[in-house]
């Protein structure tokens, strides 16, 4: 009954969960609280632990009885495995080599305040409850594990970014929104076939409707004291115009996603969702129970119609002509822009600079796909012309010795400062000398590389990237980049119009501003690359990746495919370099570590090599998770570093590999081999 | 499996790889070595006038390649790890410098409890080798876990998939001894261990009730003056005895490898690890005895490099791991000796460069990638490098 | 469908500009409001994480923490508000600042913020902290730039190296009377920034640096370098960094024949880490540091080591954190009033005034009185030396105008 | 009575359906060949048996017992030992370490020294090179070294892939003459997989021919040879 592997599994699952634990990671979650005052991250994770081992061990068996042996079998493995741990914790000194355990010993907060054996006993029983319980839920359904799962984790991930994600947006504002949006797309529901122009209208004026009606409530105050609106529906009264623009865009967009392929349906329907648990959350440290309780049942609605609803939007998508089909795509991608456009809005200075951080390592991700997923060519030292793109935009933006003529901007008296540096440029004028600057030490550093491929071109690219960090770094060179110091201040990039005749002159001084820069970075380089892929260049890099000499022999000028990719790959570094300075309004040498490359290399692996949206998964994932997780901020290279891991067992062509070739297609030497006759001829 | 084959199937003479050796030759790469030439050249003249001027001794030049050796000798036994797997699997193991931490540190809590008990003070050689041992183990066991773990899996995967699973297993290592045994630097006690007292008569001496009693030469923690050749120096036998080590594991290694069954085995794996099996040899073994071996060394090496150097941190496997990887490509990658002797040559040039050349001692990773660079351009192969460094990425 | 798409996409360009527009006039509130049941949240930046690190930024948390339990709620009139602290990691560097700093800005709730920890974050929040109106207070940011004006919101209750580096100086060159001294920094722009001022005014004294170079932070054997260091043959190795590389050079000193020669650091290794890490190798090496010697002082210590359970503090700035705290908790009272719901109001820019304003506290680390660009340490350097494996005063504390 | 018999093979590389449900039987002391063009399945065939593309679905029984998802080496240990096609030479192992890698699976020292001497008697050639390492062998050498090197393995099932490939026809020749006087001086089961058509059917008992994966015809070698068919597609017409 119980599955052969069981045991042996769980015990290797109880030993990984004893390691963390001796990290003391249970007492170090306990301080973070989920929901309520009680149920903390560590809560979390030893449901994840116990349970989740005992569901995992529960869905390999068949049937109701063998599913809990199975998952009892496993939950109590872990749990035994944890008590083993407490008692020795309370026989024997285990702080010397165990350092945390100190500050965050196990059984404090595993033993539930209890005594060490009624402790003990109570913690065995909910393992033991656990266990029966992931066997009952394994039992159950695919639609019910799916809904409870999703709410579960939808509850506990808000519970955990509560505070990372507060004032985001008010309650009112959020459900006036999901209403809109649900109206268009109820609206549009039952009707199958219009064109794209049709249904919009008629979302637009369902839209229209639910704005005039909130409006006219909001505007005579029924419904909210008009001294204390949100955001949005404050425009009611301020400027209606906008704001029946802003509710008939909505139900447009609830009717033009109603008749979706599943993804986009999917998605989009979770926004409204989604904000409507931020606006329950808005302005709290933490969620009550109250709270949670409304998010899970929010959740578990929406995700148990979810197949249903999906499968008839894309059944009456698949019904459409297909010009039809094409605009409603187009559509879907404009609504999804525009939602990028005023997501930092929102989101707020921390979550948007967060999201700057991502799009940054994004335009580097899609630069260095050319390198590797295009050219094949692994290179470790990329922060090499990230560093080059920020130092360039350092020395260009603010008085140093290349603009102020060769003289060390210290000797020169301050008053005359702004004669004598006659050099100084806007971020305009410096950004593509940094991304020029960029790409041709790209190309120069390539040039001795040539030759070199595999691992020895990694080797050397890495030399390559702490050569010019510790060059950076160094007292020999501090005249020109100022040593440790840096580069400070740059000013940040200004948008003067008034030369042109428009009075606009703002400077992208915040996160939220320079958002739309790594924004329009982030097109251009995706543009350029997507596009560049389809040249002749891009099928050069391609042919040159999968066999040198045969490229050669067809006629592809190595030489110069090999230093177009080190150039153009390095020139988008530049480009983002070049904002991070500006955006840092510093530049400092500790920045350019070789964790900046192994980054860029892991994310756009993880996302899928040669692919773009791939970039933008890895990013978010290994960069914007971490960042918004810095409440864990102990175990986040740790997470980081084992998702790296898991992720290349479980899925080694990455999330979001390029459609046509897999990885493991591309670099498919190895699978030919096992077909000779195939290849001899 | 890899692609071993790609070598086999390189290009016949007189095709494309002749046009492709020529073309670059005639384009690119006659530049390439002048200037490659030209800063050597350069480097040599600031050298040679530093010296002329006075700024830089013969003496300050044997003391610091003192140092270096003995950094050089970590170098090399973790060098040799590399060499073997990247020979048998064509993979940078990176978390092979996370493996010569881990022997530290567990190094590190048998003889610290060795200390408490007081067996170190009274039984110190038996108590190293058993530190030694435990070192040895430790990072074996980290090694084959990770083998099993996170690179057995992925052998039939793209190159690159490994290398950042590489990557991902270096972190997490480091994070979870981190995470583990905290951040604070763990110290190892200082080691007398005297031996020779016959030999040594003049070193360590104590009037003990009156008689001239003499201890010998501290192994591990002495540091004596010498005076050779008009130059005052100040030896810590440690260096000489980290350098002999490496050498001799380098030796037992070789020998291993080119005389015993399973050395042969690994030598036939690492060419064709399909053919390997069609002899009956279990692939598997042979790559977790490449694997035990590399970490045997990094283990030994760790055990010593805490001896002297008494800190142990979770960060203490990194840069070494990469500066240990830079010394095998210098070797050649997959040459046995190759790899100890780019250990000993970047670890002399590391302690000897930067006062050479007179610039800041930051600079020293410079020169040692520097040294990388130039190598590479006139000997794309490492200084005792063979074919296996042309096979393809 | 091409007019049709750029049609729809017109719309949404209006909506979104529209949004920005309206959104940009409600920026951040010029003052921070507290429900009667709300709590004065006030920021903590430090470095949590970090070899060598992190003990120095909890040091900062728990002074804040320390001074928030003997100090917990603020008194406006009759009324009375509780403070909490919300400690976040700067990792002592500029991104990490910059993170830092965004995220309290994007809170409207935190009222002023306790750090950065290292310069080159403080460097990084400046124009944020400015541009938000908002007002920090570091209580271990020494670069001497930060306070030249650039940044109306930086404050600081701790000297900066243009002092340190002076009474350093001043210290070997008067107290110990040598004249040759080798300088050795760690690529921080702490280390580098304080040797520099240190070196300079050494110079000035009339002593000689005869040799001057730094070290990688991550580096294990610096043997060679303290070869060199020997060749040049000084009096006293000057260091300033943090503990690992700090106890690493202590160590192998010896190695390199610099038995007879004396080893001073900085703040960045005075804790007891840097001890129990070097060893014996510790003995004898001099530390200037901002922290105090008063009896107020060694009553704060003694709380702090029976509320952590510690033996001591882990780095030298616990002091400053707390007076820091103080501070901003003096200027809250000061500007902060209670409106008609009873919520309290505290108008950001007055609270910066206030604090800019403070005169004559009397802190832990001395009399705080702040000038108009924000300095506002009571200039005070104490320098200690290690004597059985414990740091003793060997100067008396040396105060600035 | 049969030896090695393969049940419904499936085998597949990636999404690439190699081998479409394959069954070939070889019974004790014959000498079978499977014969078929480029991409057939041949090679594919005996990797499948020697475990290093194992099975999808289907059987591999040997003797009886049941190996398909048994593990390389130690189906090795069993007897059914592969000299996979192009020789694959261990190149910079010499001549001796390369039949002694033949050997590895072995531990009776007695026996191994005395298959080397008969491998050197069987070919002088490599006696003369023993110490030279494979990769300076010349190709017929080399094939030679391959044949020797699965002997030494002891296989009571040799299977060996295109043995004749790239060989001048004189070479060709004695590789047969090797191949005929194993199985019937050594009782060495064999099966062959050639390209050389005609040169196998003459030496073999039976054959089957592959295409596209599938077998398409097994009968007697001597059928084989004179149906019209195949003497049209492999045998290079009349």
């Amino acid at each position: 009954m119980i599955h052969k592997n069981t045991i042996q599994h769980s015990l290797y699952a109880a030993i990984a969960i004893l390691i963390l634990a001796l990290t003391g990671i249970f007492g170090n979650f306990a301080t973070r609280t989920v929901i309520g005052e009680s149920i903390t991250s560590s809560t979390v994770l030893l449901v994840l632990a116990v349970g989740g081992i005992g569901y995992f061990m529960a869905n390999r068996a068949e049937g109701l009885a063998a599913k809990i042996a199975n998952g009892l079998t496993g939950s109590l493995i872990v749990g035994a495995g944890l008590v083993l741990l407490m008692l020795l914790e309370s026989a024997v000194d285990l702080t010397f080599v165990f350092v945390y355990l100190k500050r965050f010993p196990l059984g404090k907060e595993l033993l539930f305040g209890q005594e060490l054996i009624p402790g003990v006993l109570l913690f065995l029983a909910l393992a033991v409850l656990m266990g029966v319980l992931a066997g009952v839920l394994s039992c159950s359904s695919g639609r019910i594990q799916n809904t409870l799962v999703m709410s579960a984790a939808v509850m506990a991930a808000t519970g955990l970014l509560v505070n990372q994600v507060n004032s985001v947006i008010a309650l009112p504002d959020a459900l006036a929104v999901a209403v809109a949006f649900t109206v268009g797309y109820v609206t549009l529901f039952f009707r199958k076939t219009d064109t794209i122009v049709y249904r919009i209208g008629i979302g637009f004026l369902s839209g229209l409707a639910v704005g005039l009606v909130l409006g006219g409530f909001v505007a005579w105050g029924w419904l909210l004291d008009p001294n204390d609106l949100p955001r949005i529906l404050s425009l009611a009264v301020e400027s209606g115009i906008l704001f029946l623009v802003i509710f008939g865009t909505l139900g447009a967009a609830g009717a033009l996603f109603a008749v979706a392929p599943a993804n986009s349906h999917n998605g989009a329907l979770y926004v409204p969702l989604v904000l409507v648990v931020l606006g329950l959350t808005n302005g709290k440290r933490s969620m009550t129970p109250e709270q949670a309780f409304i998010v899970f049942v929010l959740v578990a609605v929406v995700t148990w119609f979810m197949p249903v609803l999906s499968q008839r939007a894309s059944h009456q998508y698949e019904q459409l002509a297909r010009p039809q089909q094409r605009g409603t795509r187009q559509l879907s991608s404009i609504f999804a822009v525009a939602v990028l456009l005023v997501l930092p809005i929102f989101a707020g200075q921390y979550i948007t600079s967060v999201l700057d951080l991502v799009l940054m390592y994004i335009i580097m991700g899609i630069g260095l796909n050319v390198m590797i997923g295009y050219a094949g060519l692994l290179d470790l030292g990329y922060v090499a012309a990230f560093a080059i793109g920020a130092y360039t935009v350092g020395l260009l933006m603010s008085p140093s010795l290349l603009t102020c003529g060769g003289v060390h901007p210290n000797d020169i008296n301050p008053d005359q400062i702004q004669q004598v540096c006659t050099g100084v440029m806007t971020f305009w004028q410096a950004w593509p000398f940094a991304i020029l600057t960029s790409g041709m030490v790209g190309v120069l550093l390539g040039i001795p590389v040539l030759r070199l491929r595999g691992d020895y071109l990694a080797i050397v690219t890495l030399g390559f990237g702490e050569i010019i960090r510790l060059l950076a770094l160094s007292n020999d060179l501090k005249p020109l980049l100022g040593a440790a110091q840096g580069i400070s201040p740059i000013p940040t990039p200004l948008i003067d119009l008034r030369s042109i005749g428009i009075n606009f002159n703002e400077s992208l001084g915040n996160s939220i501003s320079i958002y739309y820069l790594f924004i329009a970075g982030v097109m251009l380089a995706a543009f350029v690359v997507a596009r560049l892929a389809s040249t002749r260049l891009g099928r050069a890099w391609r042919s040159m990746r999968a066999d040198e000499d045969v490229a050669q022999a067809m006629g592809i000028h190595l030489i110069r495919t090999k230093l177009l990719a080190f150039g153009i790959s390095s020139a988008f570094a530049g480009m983002g370099g070049a904002i991070f300075g500006s955006w840092l309004q510093g530049i400092f040498p500790n920045s350019f570590t070789l964790l900046v490359s192994i980054n860029v290399v892991s994310l756009i692996i993880i996302g899928g090599l040669g692919s773009i949206p791939g970039a933008v998964v890895g990013s978010l994932i290994l960069i914007g998770l971490p960042e918004v997780l810095r409440e864990l901020q102990d175990y986040r290279l740790l997470a980081f570093g084992a998702l790296l891991v898991v992720a290349m067992l479980l899925k080694p062509d990455g999330l979001l590999p390029p459609p046509v070739r897999k990885l493991s297609e591309m670099f498919s030497e190895h699978r030919a081999k096992h077909q000779p006759e195939v290849s001899h001829e | 499996m890899t692609d071993s084959q790609s070598h086999d199937a390189s290009p016949q003479p007189g095709t494309v790889d002749m046009i492709t050796t020529s073309l670059l030759k005639n384009t690119l790469y006659n530049p390439l070595r002048l200037a490659g030439g030209l800063l050597i050249f350069l480097l040599v003249y600031v050298a040679v006038t530093n010296i002329a001027s006075g700024n830089y001794t013969l003496e300050a030049f044997v003391r610091q390649s003192i140092t270096g050796l003995a950094q050089g000798g970590i170098y090399a036994l973790i060098a040799l790890g590399y060499t073997l797997v990247y020979g048998i699997l064509l993979m940078i193991n990176f978390a092979h410098g996370e493996v010569f931490m881990a022997g530290a540190y567990v190094g590190f809590f048998a003889i610290n409890a060795m200390e408490q008990s007081g067996m170190l003070a009274d039984h110190t050689f038996l108590a190293l080798l058993i530190t030694l041992m435990v070192g040895v183990v430790a990072s074996v066991t980290i090694a084959l876990l990770l083998e099993r773990i996170a690179y057995r899996p992925l052998r039939g995967a793209p190159r690159l998939v490994p290398l950042i699973t590489a990557i991902g297993a270096s972190i997490t290592l480091q994070q979870l001894f981190l995470r583990l045994f905290g951040p604070d630097p763990r110290v190892y006690p200082r080691v007398n261990l005297y031996i020779l007292p016959g030999i040594f008569k003049d070193l360590e001496c104590a009037e003990v009730s009156g008689a001239q009693v003499c201890k010998g030469l501290d192994l591990i923690d002495g540091l004596y003056r010498v005076d050779v050749l008009g130059m005052n120096l100040r030896i810590r036998p440690v260096f000489f005895l980290v350098a002999f080590f490496a050498i001799v594991l380098m030796i037992a290694l070789w020998f291993f490898v080119q005389r015993t069954k399973t050395g042969k085995a690994m030598r036939a794996v690492a060419e064709d690890k399909n053919a390997a099996a069609l002899m009956g040899i279990n692939v598997d073994r042979v790559i977790a005895t490449t694997f035990v071996l590399g970490a045997a060394l990094a283990g030994a090496g760790a055990v010593l490099f805490a001896l002297y150097n008494q800190q142990v941190t979770p960060f203490m496997g990194f840069v070494p791991g990469i500066k240990a990887f830079t010394a095998a490509v210098l070797g050649g990658i997959g040459n046995i000796p190759g790899a100890m002797l780019g250990g000993f040559f970047l670890g002399i040039v590391e302690s000897t460069g930067p006062a050479l050349l007179g610039i800041s001692s930051q600079l020293k990773d410079v020169i040692a990638f520097g040294l990388l660079v130039l190598i590479l351009i006139f000997r794309p192969t490492g200084i005792f490098g063979e074919v296996l460094a042309e096979k393809k990425a | 469908m091409l007019r049709k798409i750029v049609l729809v996409m017109g719309v949404f360009a209006i909506a979104a500009l529209g949004l920005s527009l309206v959104s940009a006039q409600d920026t951040m509130g010029s003052s921070v409001m507290v429900p009667p049941d709300g709590e004065i949240v006030i920021g903590v930046a430090a470095a949590l994480s970090g070899e060598g690190l992190a003990p120095l930024g909890e040091d900062i948390v728990r002074g804040a923490q320390l001074a928030n339990i003997t100090r917990p709620t603020v008194k406006i009139g009759d009324v009375e508000f509780a403070v909490t602290l919300d400690p976040q990691d700067d990792t002592c560097a500029a991104e990490g600042g910059q993170a830092v700093a965004n995220r309290y800005v994007s809170d409207e709730r935190v009222v002023a913020v306790v750090g950065p920890m290292c310069s080159s974050a403080c460097r990084a929040a400046g124009p944020i902290f400015d541009a938000a109106g908002y007002t920090s207070i570091s209580p271990s940011c020494t670069a001497p730039d930060l306070t030249d004006g650039t940044f109306a919101s930086f404050n600081r209750v701790v000297p900066t190296d243009a002092f340190q580096g002076v009474v350093d100086a001043e210290f070997v060159f008067n107290t110990l009377g040598l004249t040759r001294i080798a300088t050795i920094h760690d690529g921080s722009p702490y280390g580098e920034g304080l040797v520099t001022v240190m070196a300079e005014a050494f110079i000035e004294l009339g002593g000689e640096v005869v040799f001057q170079d730094a070290v990688n932070v991550g580096d294990t054997d610096f043997r060679a370098l303290l070869d060199r260091v020997a060749d040049a043959d000084p009096e006293l190795v000057f260091f300033v960094g943090f503990i690992a590389e700090g106890s690493r050079l202590a160590s192998q000193r010896f190695d390199a024949g610099l038995d007879e020669v004396a080893f001073m650091g900085a703040d960045g290794i005075f804790s007891p880490d840097f001890i129990s890490t070097a060893g014996d190798a510790a003995e004898g090496v001099y530390v200037s540091s901002p922290t105090p010697s008063s009896e107020i002082y060694d009553a704060f210590v003694a709380a702090y080591v029976e509320e952590f359970g510690v033996e001591e503090p882990s780095g030298p700035y616990h002091a400053n954190a707390a007076d820091a705290y103080n501070v901003i908790l003096n200027a809250i009272e000061a500007v902060g009033t209670v409106d008609d719901n009873g919520d309290l109001v505290i108008d950001r820019a007055a609270l910066n005034e206030a604090i800019r304003a403070t005169s004559d506290y009397e802190g832990l680390i001395g009399t705080i009185t702040c000038e108009e660009n924000g300095e506002c340490a009571s200039a005070a350097i104490t320098i200690y030396q290690v004597v059985d494996g414990a740091f003793v005063l060997a100067s008396e504390t040396m105060q600035g105008e | 009575m049969t030896l090695l018999e393969i049940r419904d093979i499936h085998t597949y590389y990636g999404k690439i359906h190699a081998l479409k449900g394959i069954s070939v039987t070889v019974d004790e002391g014959e000498i079978v060949t499977l014969i078929g063009g480029n991409g057939a399945g041949k090679t594919t065939t005996l990797n499948t048996i020697s475990g290093i593309t194992p099975a999808a679905e289907g059987q591999v029984i040997l003797n009886g017992e049941d190996i398909t998802s048994t593990r390389p080496h130690e189906i090795v240990m069993r007897g059914v030992v592969q000299s996979p096609e192009g020789r694959k030479v261990f190149t910079r192992l010499t001549v001796t370490e390369n039949l002694e890698m033949g050997a590895f699976a072995r531990s009776d020292v007695a026996g191994i020294k005395r298959d080397m001497d008969y491998v050197f008697d069987r070919f002088p050639r490599l006696l003369e090179r023993r110490t030279q390492l494979g990769g300076t062998l010349s190709g017929g050498e080399q094939q030679m070294l391959a044949i020797g090197r699965a002997l030494m393995g002891k296989p009571r099932i040799l299977l060996l892939d295109e043995p004749s490939m790239g060989l001048a026809p004189m070479l060709v020749k004695q590789i047969f003459e090797v191949i005929t006087y194993l199985n019937t001086e050594n009782h060495t089961t064999i099966l062959l997989v050639e390209q050389n058509a005609r040169m196998a059917l003459s030496i073999a008992n039976r054959a089957y021919v592959l295409q596209s994966g599938a077998i398409t015809h097994a009968d007697s070698a001597e059928a084989l040879q004179h149906d019209e068919s195949i003497i049209e597609a492999y045998l290079g017409g009349h």
